[in-house]
């Protein structure tokens, strides 16, 4: 197995990433995303398509960099730490992996050309609770009539992939953003800094059919996918209220005594330094493994790290606000920014508990 | 003493009788019953004679009031000026002068005039006693400098309980002394305070070189703490109460999301049963305590219920996220940075609800004090080594 | 609904109850106990017979005293409290309601009044995981042939409720406890203080039947009722373990304090407290409702109690020894006596999730 | 580096060759064989030559190892004697005179002597500098006064590393002196401590005037404390050690319960799933911090897999009971009140080791300990009032 550790230029892209982030994704500029209809900021996204992270995850024929999971995975981490907002997820996970495991040449050339130079955003309509079933758009006379709702950043993608039709006629379509006939309403979701919208289509036309794997396979390992690096993230985010966490404790006085001095408070941030460390080795696993395409061993490793990702991130951060007490239930304190993106990525493809359904069927009991 | 009660009983119900005579509830504005109400000493049946009571055993209240609302008579006053009605008339009376009690019983019975709590700051939450806001004394005023917080309707309230520092060369407990404030007054200033939910139940007060006349003060200059305690005393017989019917509250928006979107999985099946069963022996714990104290013998099972209750809502409206799945992503409605309504009896979605559940483990006591207290006052373990003991106000470290 | 409060009459006889129990299951005497083959004192059965114990739980036309399941329910406290060795549950709560419920007048008399008087202690073959089914004995030519496991108090009982054969057939058989082609072989339990027997019959001729009532209706009651009792033992036994856990808290010293006045033993034996009364609350009402008979209510009330008091009081118990520390983990200690018990309570008629299962049918979700 | 490294190799293949010439391993005696290694300097390859080793880094271990396993060899010596061999040789290499490894290192190695750790007390568990047994100098010797416990093979051991006060007039730690006793002087008493499982892994060790000779002293008086770490510091590098394969240690047997009792049942499929994550996960944890160790940048990961397999080794076996159902009501075997064979890889039932993961939370730093020391040591949170510091030992309460 690969091993659990990084390399030095995957340490120098962290950091890199981190030094951005630091600069471009700080809490001011995150509460202000969180305000904008779009949910993310256009100078930002050619930003980071200048530095290459779209282009690490798309092969070298296709314009890409030829970098693989593990990179994104140090990506996704930093984007979890410091709650990025941006149609990262929606276009270099679920998009572009749709192209990539059904399109023509002609379509990868394309789309992926297009992700990898940050001139084309993707969103695909993949079930929000991770099963893969009937396609919630109808096909009639060559149209797309339908509603499909959750649609990660369905509202400001370019090209939107539509799972649609039925029995043989099932397919992945895509439809341009500006099509006529499709509507694209955000949704009102909790966690502000991850944006979903509910699209319908009245007769749109689609623009083009990604032929080559059937849709329902495509969106398995979409999900799936996803469910990886919605691992990496929440690790990350478990990382970062970690430490606001002990940084408060560690300021914070009462009794004079810093707060973190206190058992009580001690012992639960240990506990959650102890999932933390628990998470991170979950969700590192699933990304090498994902990189490597070993599928039999990616049907344990990333239900196993969605499950306990996503898990310890949703309890860290409640924590989080636990040891800030009064000031952690304020809007104004940064505490619920991560509560509720962690939240959102416990829902999000699925439940712990639906994850932890698939480990049990790919372990065999 | 059945005595008594009963002598008690016939004088109420010759006043209830007179309440009713004077001021039909049907045809009488609700301030000015509340105030005839007052007037006849059926407001706080056990406050004395003239100061809204009879000096009876406040055990009758419950009587007096199921009578007026028979009658028609309602009691959103109590509901909507809580904090005065509840914790401030009771303080008043315990450490209030005769003049203090006759300027503002009255109109904060009748909710002329409603009444905010001014205790927690930024820098003392659990540690109530380390408050920093000062009062300094000028002559017969004192001079409020501070900042106060998690003060409920203080945005509509005219008056303010009030705990200040005014020696800070003193252990911490000896330097408070308590005040009302007018909120009216210049230098306070009243800020919004949204929470996580969007909306804000709370406010930030600001006290800005604030004057209070010297006649404000409640108890002696020094005595602040001992006050501070007979406010909070009244906050539990304040919020305490009726105990809710089975299955209501938090496990009731997860028994309905179990049945619309997740009925048929056995894994959420078990989890809402454990809830469920949660949720339920509390619930008898709650009427199991409340029994004990009315036979006189409380035992520790009411002194569980707050930690018990806030953890165990914050879980069953976590996982009620869980059963709603990706529905369990959004917020109907969105954050709409509004001051909850007035009313006392809001019914917030199960979104909502989620994440207001987050402050449970923190208000009126934050899980980890409720532990000590637990630990120390009903198993009897020993207190820690503590640092801010016998030292003066201002060596402690903060 | 009855106050969960109890009368004066029922403080007294828990006073004398506990009187009796301190002075006759000390710790040494239980482990005398555990060591003996039958794992009770014949001495102390005619003793707590005199007392009228068992005389307490069987109606007054039968030779008992008339009192009800809330007098039972502040024995079994008593017994958890003390790890009370005997043969009660079996005769008392198992062996008496299958007569009651299923017995003729003439049953009744000569069983429970045995029982009443002490004279007589029964067992049951009830179903250990508390599923009642299909019956482990045969009956070929009327007489018996087969095997039980786990009965309660199986190798010392007088007389012996066995449920076989088939069909029309099925039904309960008393069997004497001296019967020929009766085999009474103790198990390896691991909780002494309880001790179960696997009973095996070659060709053994009953003494009797129980016919006023189906036999699987009747076991169900029985294993309901079992439930009920247990949950109220458990409650005893956290309240006795919380009070063992505090004790030694309080003057167990490490680094120059009592451990106690340590945050993380404070607020681990606070969670013993807020369980155990949560525990009590559900104990408490199930025996209400089992004195009242609201067999609507019971099938909410049993399965609450069962799956709420015997998981409290494992974690209570396990975390007695933890308190403890190593001397928590010696033979010598206690602490283990009662963990064992806990734990057997925990999964004797079934484990907390099957009770959670039946509660969840008779909620109606 | 690089070359030391190639170097050590080039000596080290001519001594495995010299010793499987000398000693084949197939016609040899183990202790001889042991013997001759150790002479050659293939025990501790990182211990002087002469001490039984080559003075090379103690990575080459893992090769000799498995060279001269490869060749025949067994070192069942370093299970059965691991407290000698594992920390006992360090010590004494760290701390001991000439004279002292001269007389140990070599029998330690050949498992002619067993070795045993008397550290732990009744009264200083978790607080082991708290520790009272006495030591004190009558001329050349000193007389051992005290109590020992959970010392395991101490019933076959020769010599003991024992720790004691022998000045309880300065702060805890500055009072210690660290000695190797003689298990067969006269007034050492060992006592089988009967645990839960009814097996005696453990003994206690009484001392009643015991005479140890000053040249068994380690270290100098009033250094105890220190050599003691030197020991503890080993027993990790002991312990540590290969990462088990997925799916082996407790849950296996979870798994197997699941398949035999469960199968098909939902619920605990979940619970099962949601441990074999856990445990997995913790596996890969153990992976990742030796892989970062081996890289040189050791992450906090490491620090955290104590209190993370305390804590799931406990949950896992208590789950498996309720698995098995009725049938996790049983011991099979029952209690037989043995002392454990002697062998490193003994296959308990699931229910034996569930009671015995009892102890997973107290042995080797009790879980509460471990999360101080995550707390404080790697989150750098501050640490607690201490009531025992500076303080003479006699002093503080116990």
């Amino acid at each position: 197995m690969k091993p659990l550790i990084f390399t030095e230029e995957q340490d120098l892209l962290r950091q890199t990433a981190r030094k951005f982030l630091d600069a471009r994704s700080a809490p001011e500029r995150v509460r202000e995303l969180m305000d904008t209809g779009t949910g993310f900021a256009q100078d930002d996204w050619n930003e980071v398509a200048a530095m290459g992270w779209q282009a690490m995850a798309i092969p070298e024929e296709y314009g890409g960099a030829g970098y693989g999971w593990v990179e994104q995975s140090v990506l996704f981490e930093e984007h979890g730490r410091a709650l990025f907002c941006a149609p990262y997820l929606s276009t270099v996970v679920l998009g572009a992996s749709a192209v990539e495991l059904a399109g023509s040449e002609e379509q990868r050339a394309e789309l992926l050309g297009g992700v990898a130079s940050g001139q084309r955003r993707l969103a695909v309509t993949a079930p929000a609770d991770g099963v893969v079933g009937g396609a919630p758009v109808e096909v009639r006379g060559g149209a797309l009539y339908g509603t499909a709702r959750f649609v990660l950043d369905g509202h400001t993608a370019d090209t939107l992939v539509v799972h649609a039709g039925t029995g043989g006629d099932e397919s992945l379509y895509l439809v341009d953003g500006d099509a006529d006939g499709l509507t694209r309403e955000p949704m009102d979701v909790m966690d502000l800094t991850r944006k979903q919208a509910t699209i319908t289509l009245d007769g749109t036309q689609p623009s083009g059919r990604l032929e080559g794997a059937p849709a329902r396979d495509v969106l398995e390992a979409v999900v799936t996918r996803a469910a990886v690096l919605l691992a990496c993230e929440s690790a990350g985010l478990s990382q970062r209220v970690l430490e606001m966490g002990v940084e408060y404790a560690r300021t914070r006085k009462q009794f004079g005594r810093a707060i973190g001095s206190f058992q009580a408070i001690k012992h639960g941030l240990a506990d959650v330094l102890v999932g933390t460390e628990s998470a991170k080795s979950a969700a590192y696993h699933a990304a090498r493994v994902l990189q490597e395409g070993d599928g039999e061993e990616l049907a344990i490793a990333a239900p196993m790290a969605k499950a306990r990702a996503t898990q310890v991130a949703y309890e860290a951060a409640a924590y989080n606000i636990q040891v800030h007490g009064g000031i952690g239930f304020t809007w104004e304190h940064d505490a619920h920014l991560y509560f509720k993106r962690a939240k959102g990525a416990q829902l999000l493809f699925g439940v712990p508990s639906a994850w932890r359904a698939r480990l049990a069927d790919a372990v065999g009991f | 003493m059945s005595d008594q009660t009963t002598d008690g009983r016939a004088l109420i119900d010759q006043r209830i009788q007179q309440l009713l005579d004077e001021a039909p509830p049907a045809t009488t504005d609700d301030q000015e019953f509340w105030g005839r109400q007052f007037d006849l000493g059926l407001a706080w049946i056990q406050f004395p004679e003239g100061k809204g009571g009879l000096g009876l055993s406040p055990r009758h209240q419950k009587y007096i009031d199921k009578e007026l609302t028979d009658a028609g008579a309602n009691f959103r006053n109590k509901q909507l000026n809580l904090i005065g009605i509840g914790m401030g008339g009771g303080t008043l009376v315990a450490h209030g002068t005769d003049g203090q009690q006759d300027r503002w019983l009255r109109p904060m019975w009748t909710m002329e005039e409603f009444w905010c709590q001014l205790f927690s700051e930024p820098g003392a939450g659990s540690d109530l006693a380390g408050l920093s806001t000062s009062a300094v004394q000028d002559g017969d005023e004192w001079i409020v400098n501070g900042q106060k917080v998690w003060t409920t309707i203080a945005h509509i309230s005219r008056w303010g309980m009030l705990v200040t520092r005014t020696d800070p060369d003193v252990p911490k407990h000896a330097g408070l002394t308590y005040f009302v404030v007018d909120m009216e007054s210049d230098g306070v200033d009243v800020r919004p305070l949204y929470q996580i939910t969007g909306e804000a139940e709370f406010n930030e007060v600001y006290f800005d070189d604030v004057h209070i006349p010297d006649e404000n003060r409640i108890g002696e200059v020094g005595q602040g703490w001992s006050v501070s305690m007979a406010t909070l005393m009244n906050e539990r017989v304040a919020i305490g109460g009726g105990t809710p019917p089975r299955g209501s509250g938090a496990i009731s928006h997860a028994v309905t999301a179990f049945k619309e979107h997740a009925a048929g999985d056995d894994v959420a099946r078990d989890e809402l049963a454990r809830l469920w069963i949660e949720a339920e022996a509390l619930r008898l714990t709650a009427l199991r305590a409340s029994e004990n104290a009315k036979q006189g013998t409380p035992g520790p099972e009411g002194s569980t219920a707050k930690l018990n209750w806030a953890d165990l809502n914050k879980e069953i409206s976590s996982f009620t996220m869980e059963l709603l799945g990706s529905e369990g992503m959004l917020l109907p409605g969105g954050y709409d940075f509004s001051r909850p309504e007035l009313t006392a009896n809001r019914t917030p979605s199960p979104h909502r609800l989620f994440l207001r559940a987050r402050a449970n483990s923190i208000e009126g006591g934050t899980s980890e004090i409720m532990r000590n207290i637990l630990g120390e006052r009903v198993l009897g373990l020993p207190g820690e080594p503590r640092v801010d003991k016998n030292v003066p106000w201002k060596q402690v470290p903060r």
